[in-house]
């Protein structure tokens, strides 16, 4: 029996599973959620869709994963999920709410304009530099106010999503 | 002249759409593709492909030098630009009338008449065809500006005279902000254009995007193909369209069809082209402008009409007569169009990345036309549409639910797309009644159900179990330069989210 | 009454095709499988789905008490049975009605009259409509048989008064074989029908396949959908299915459609059927049968009705009115239906395995009803049939060089298909003409062209010496139980070929 | 360079290839074709799913194989080839013409019914055995006169495409 917490942020659900059974063309697993108990069948069709059944119900189910954040889609409604190993929940420890903050970037583009450079003073919202991507410019903004304590690329470099972009101490 | 190879001067899926057109005609299709592109579907759908240069567009398929050498090097008799890149740009079916390529599409001339917004504006009203009130000239000073606002009354808009795509457009609602929207227009029409030429025309509140289908031959045969309502649109771009238009009745489309006809006529625009019309409450409407060549939301056209707009255009660009005439025009049934865009349905941020896994729509009434295929991997350098889902039912209400499947049965993984924007438009109670105008986007909501969230997060708890308990040893795998890496890895590539 | 939740008694593309018109109708569409088909399609795409038995048909989708008891669980008030299966054995609809359910299609009467094909026979003789020359009564003997060809003239075939899909059919061709052909048939009749009765009429040669769609209410409106002409068989298999037919005229339709509308009539028949006529080279026609249920090509007749041929079924089922009149029925363009199988195209023996890569055709004009998947394993315990491709053009012509490019642009790979015997019908100049008959198929050849042997070698050679470099380490995730195999290996796994 | 024996049974092509150059989108192949030689740019977009584009013409080409059976389809034109590493070809030793011939399923499927037993004398084209496969009944015939010296399935054995179904001595 593993379990784990799922959180859509709204949401926080416990689920435990357990694979009672292999069949040719299923597994069936025991699913304990918030609680309840059923048995679901589950077939992978691939690794990123899967097929569940449960009391009658199917459900055509798509898992896309980075790490932890799940992004979840059925029936056309998509859910975005952290999902956590039981044993390692922990205290979260979030982000202070003041000092160094990476800006990173939202998207893979190149960078077309940086705005601001070292020890420049920035208000939240202010543009700190422009992303082309798509053939769309995307401005990237600043999440507080502080002072830029390091510009991490160039004019034209390219930059994948995630990538950092500047640091910014607030 | 019977034209037996064309080159695609695209990519994505009108250049697939194109290269469709031309093998069920018979005709070799050319490709031409950036170092970018070279697995991207259309080079493996033509019957050649070239490449013509670096991934940035400026380097390869907005150089008309490249496309013309091409061409020519590969006995093409024709060019056919698709939209976007250079299809509205005058200088390339002169270069082709020089190096004796047919273009597919009207003379330089008419598309220059028709690309200068000013010049369009005033052949319109000469003609008796409806305009925003506005002026008909382009704005030499802020000044001037100031004044002609005054007269017309506020909001009002400034427009780029050589503009399009939203670029240099700015709404302007009092006077004090007037004087440096003018700059700042001017400056970017100057940047986008190379023209900084600005003019000024009454704001419409929320009106309706309503154009007409033209297909205009070189013997001066001109019929239209009624209406498409774009009113769904985000900052000018488009995203649903459909035909017939919820508020065009049958006077109204043989007002405005007729209309459309002459702004062609007067023009001297041959081949395929729209003429775009904003229209009031009141069911008043007013000419915008002339697009001077194929469109991104023809299909739904072609659905309702079951003429293949394309085909038509190659035999128009031969010299042939309209096979043709008006009153062969009538409308089956109600078509509805989705564009699919490689971007966050939230954010609309661009998303690029592999195509991991791809399953399209099918069954009844649907069409799909792309220019992506499963590995395929999308890249940053050019427009993030993807691919058009388009429907067609015997009644809107049928052409409605039959996206809403369409959408449902859309599977794009790897990246993230505007599907689940469009299912939002699709069930948003205003689109349904069709009562909507061009201020319907910010009104859409995410409207979340978690119904089945349970059921969401079942799925993501076993495959965060059986991704631990399966070890891949795939790394040996990728080196080996095998695009497989979305495949054999659960989900775990995902540039984009 | 209102239908809200419909069991769908079938499997495969049929079973897709009703839970999407489900869909479309707000109805809950509730799938059954065997054990087999646990991630099939139509399991995945309903709402709800229920295991009812092992793999072999007659233990789970032939059995009838387990589609009566899972509709009844599943609070269902309706089973549609597609076509195959139980689709037209009439103690299905008389256990529906036992059950309180709702059966989509004819009354258990009417389908057991039209199911009795010297019944059916005799019925359409007294309605005045054509029949092909043969007794009216099962043969009792041999030697009746003998006479009975006597007076009506070599050739002549035998069929079995229950029959259907060609099984106890003998075609004699002179009376020193008509005995023993005869003991045959009836040995046939007994063991696939439980039912030993033969009749004989005359045989054909080369007739035309075209038969007539039918819809009719519960309350005597009876419409006719213009024909289908389906005479590309093998072994009375239909391959490739068109409407309209080459050689029916306007005055034929009517007459052709008014015999089967009056045969519907005679029956007593509802819901949606066909009737079928062989039409001889002086197009002259005679009632075949009638099929008691929706064919495996409506499409073709959709796509040029624009009627949707599942929801009026439901719709007739519920008690409704037919909403069309015979005068809203035209003829939009033309369509073609080709049959997609896990066959040999050469051999047409069955292929199974794993569907490896599925890469379906779109576009204008294209229209695909599958019932499969990328990697979904094609069991061998059921029909061959895949999926269908269904094109539509402005015209004939343009129907035909849409499909051949549909059926280029389908990849299924990992099993064997008849996609390129398809691509053969398509390019056969009796085809191309329209002029053809049930004929035809022995004629068809493989007209190789060794155009692409180089380039086939050369892509051959570059996976050989590939194949040879990469070591691929796949074993460990194979035995973790992925159905990965044919995406990681690269074309390794073969069954079928 | 590696040079492989490319043979359709009617034709019979010696293809030599080497790698020129592996770039971010392709790789260039010079290729000697009986002879001739060509730069060929090869996109592999799946294992099986090689793109191809050699002197400007370009070509989907479809490869699946099972060890040297080799089946590629471009254009709607399907080849079945075999493909032998130059370095292992040999006299190819056929199959005698008489002595034992193991006669093979061609398709998977189920025996429904086996028509001969042990040292039963056949005809060349005899029914041996019928299997069903996807509800249609295939018979399986004697591929030349002789006498059953085995039989190896049972009646309602579910056999795969290749297994040894008989022996028959000729």
């Amino acid at each position: 029996m593993v379990a784990y917490v799922v959180s859509d942020g709204n949401h926080t659900l416990k689920v435990e599973a357990s694979r009672l059974e292999v069949r040719p063309h299923d597994e069936l697993f025991q699913i304990e959620i918030d609680g309840e108990k059923k048995i679901v069948s589950i077939s992978r069709i691939s690794p990123a869709h899967l097929s569940i059944i449960v009391d009658g119900k199917s459900f055509n189910v798509e898992v896309e994963h980075f790490e932890k954040d799940y992004q979840v889609s059925t029936r056309g409604e998509v859910y975005n999920f952290s999902v956590i190993d039981e044993r390692e929940v922990t205290i979260s420890s979030s982000q202070p709410d003041s000092g160094e903050k990476i800006v990173k970037a939202p998207m893979p583009g190149l960078v077309v304009e940086i705005m601001v450079s070292e020890d420049d003073q920035v208000k939240a919202g202010d543009t700190l530099l422009v992303l082309e991507a798509m053939k769309m410019q995307n401005e990237i903004t600043a999440p507080a106010s502080g002072v830029i304590l390091s510009v991490l690329v160039k004019s034209n470099a390219k930059v994948n999503s995630g990538d950092d972009l500047l640091v910014l101490d607030t | 002249m019977k034209i037996n190879r064309i080159l695609i001067a695209n990519r994505g899926e009108i250049a697939v759409r194109i290269a469709r057109a031309c093998y069920e005609m018979g005709i070799t299709s050319v490709a031409v593709f950036s170092e970018a592109d070279r697995s991207a579907k259309h080079v493996r759908y033509a019957d050649e492909a070239y490449e013509i240069g670096p991934p940035p567009s400026g380097q390869s398929y907005l150089v008309i030098e490249k496309i013309i050498e091409t061409a020519v090097k590969s006995n093409c008799q024709a060019v056919h630009p698709g939209y976007g890149f250079l299809a509205e740009n005058p200088l390339l079916p002169e270069a082709c009338g020089n190096a004796g390529l047919i273009f597919i599409g009207p003379t330089h001339q008419a598309m220059a008449l028709v690309g200068n917004k000013t010049e369009a504006r005033k052949l319109m009203k000469n003609a008796g065809i409806p305009i925003i009130p506005g002026v008909m000239e382009p704005l030499a000073t802020a000044d001037e500006a100031v004044s002609a606002a005054e007269s017309i009354g506020y909001p009002v808009l400034l427009k780029a005279t050589a503009g399009g795509g939203g670029k240099g457009v700015r709404v302007v609602e009092s006077p004090d902000k007037l004087k440096s929207a003018f700059v700042r227009a001017e400056a970017e029409a100057l940047s986008a254009f190379g023209n900084p030429d600005i003019y000024l025309e009454k704001y419409m509140v929320k009106p309706r995007h309503i154009e007409i289908q033209i297909l205009a031959d070189q013997h001066g045969n001109i019929i239209h193909l009624n209406e498409r309502e774009c009113s769904v649109q985000r900052r000018y771009q488009k995203l649903v369209e459909e035909s017939p238009s919820c508020i065009v009745d049958e006077d109204l489309r043989r007002r405005m069809g007729e209309a459309a006809v002459e702004a062609i006529r007067v023009s001297g625009y041959t081949n395929a082209g729209t003429v775009e019309f904003l229209v009031d409450s009141n069911r008043e409407f007013y000419f915008l402008e002339v697009n001077a060549r194929l469109q991104v939301e023809h299909p739904v056209t072609e659905l309702i009409t079951g003429v293949d707009l394309v085909k038509e255009q190659i035999k128009i660009a031969s010299g042939e007569h309209l096979s043709l005439k008006q009153t062969d025009i009538g409308i089956n049934g109600a078509a509805i169009e989705c564009r699919i865009s490689a971007e966050d349905p939230e954010t609309f941020l661009p998303s690029v990345g592999l195509i991991r896994e791809l399953i399209e729509p099918s069954g009844p009434g649907i069409r799909v036309e792309s220019g992506i295929a499963e590995d395929y991997d999308v890249p940053v350098y050019y427009d993030p549409l993807l691919s058009k889902v388009i429907t067609w039912g015997k009644d809107r209400e049928e052409a409605i639910v039959r996206m809403l499947r369409a959408l449902n049965e859309y599977k794009i993984k790897g990246i993230k797309t505007t599907i689940p924007f469009h299912r939002r438009v699709l069930v948003n109670k205003d689109f349904i009644s069709g009562n909507y105008d061009t201020g319907i986007v910010p009104q859409i909501e995410h409207s979340e159900t978690s119904d089945y969230l349970e059921i969401a997060a079942i799925a993501a708890t076993i495959v965060a179990m059986t991704d631990e308990q399966v070890k891949f040893t795939s790394t040996a795998q990728k080196t080996e330069g095998w695009k497989l890496s979305g495949r054999i890895y659960g989900g775990i590539r995902s540039i984009g989210w």
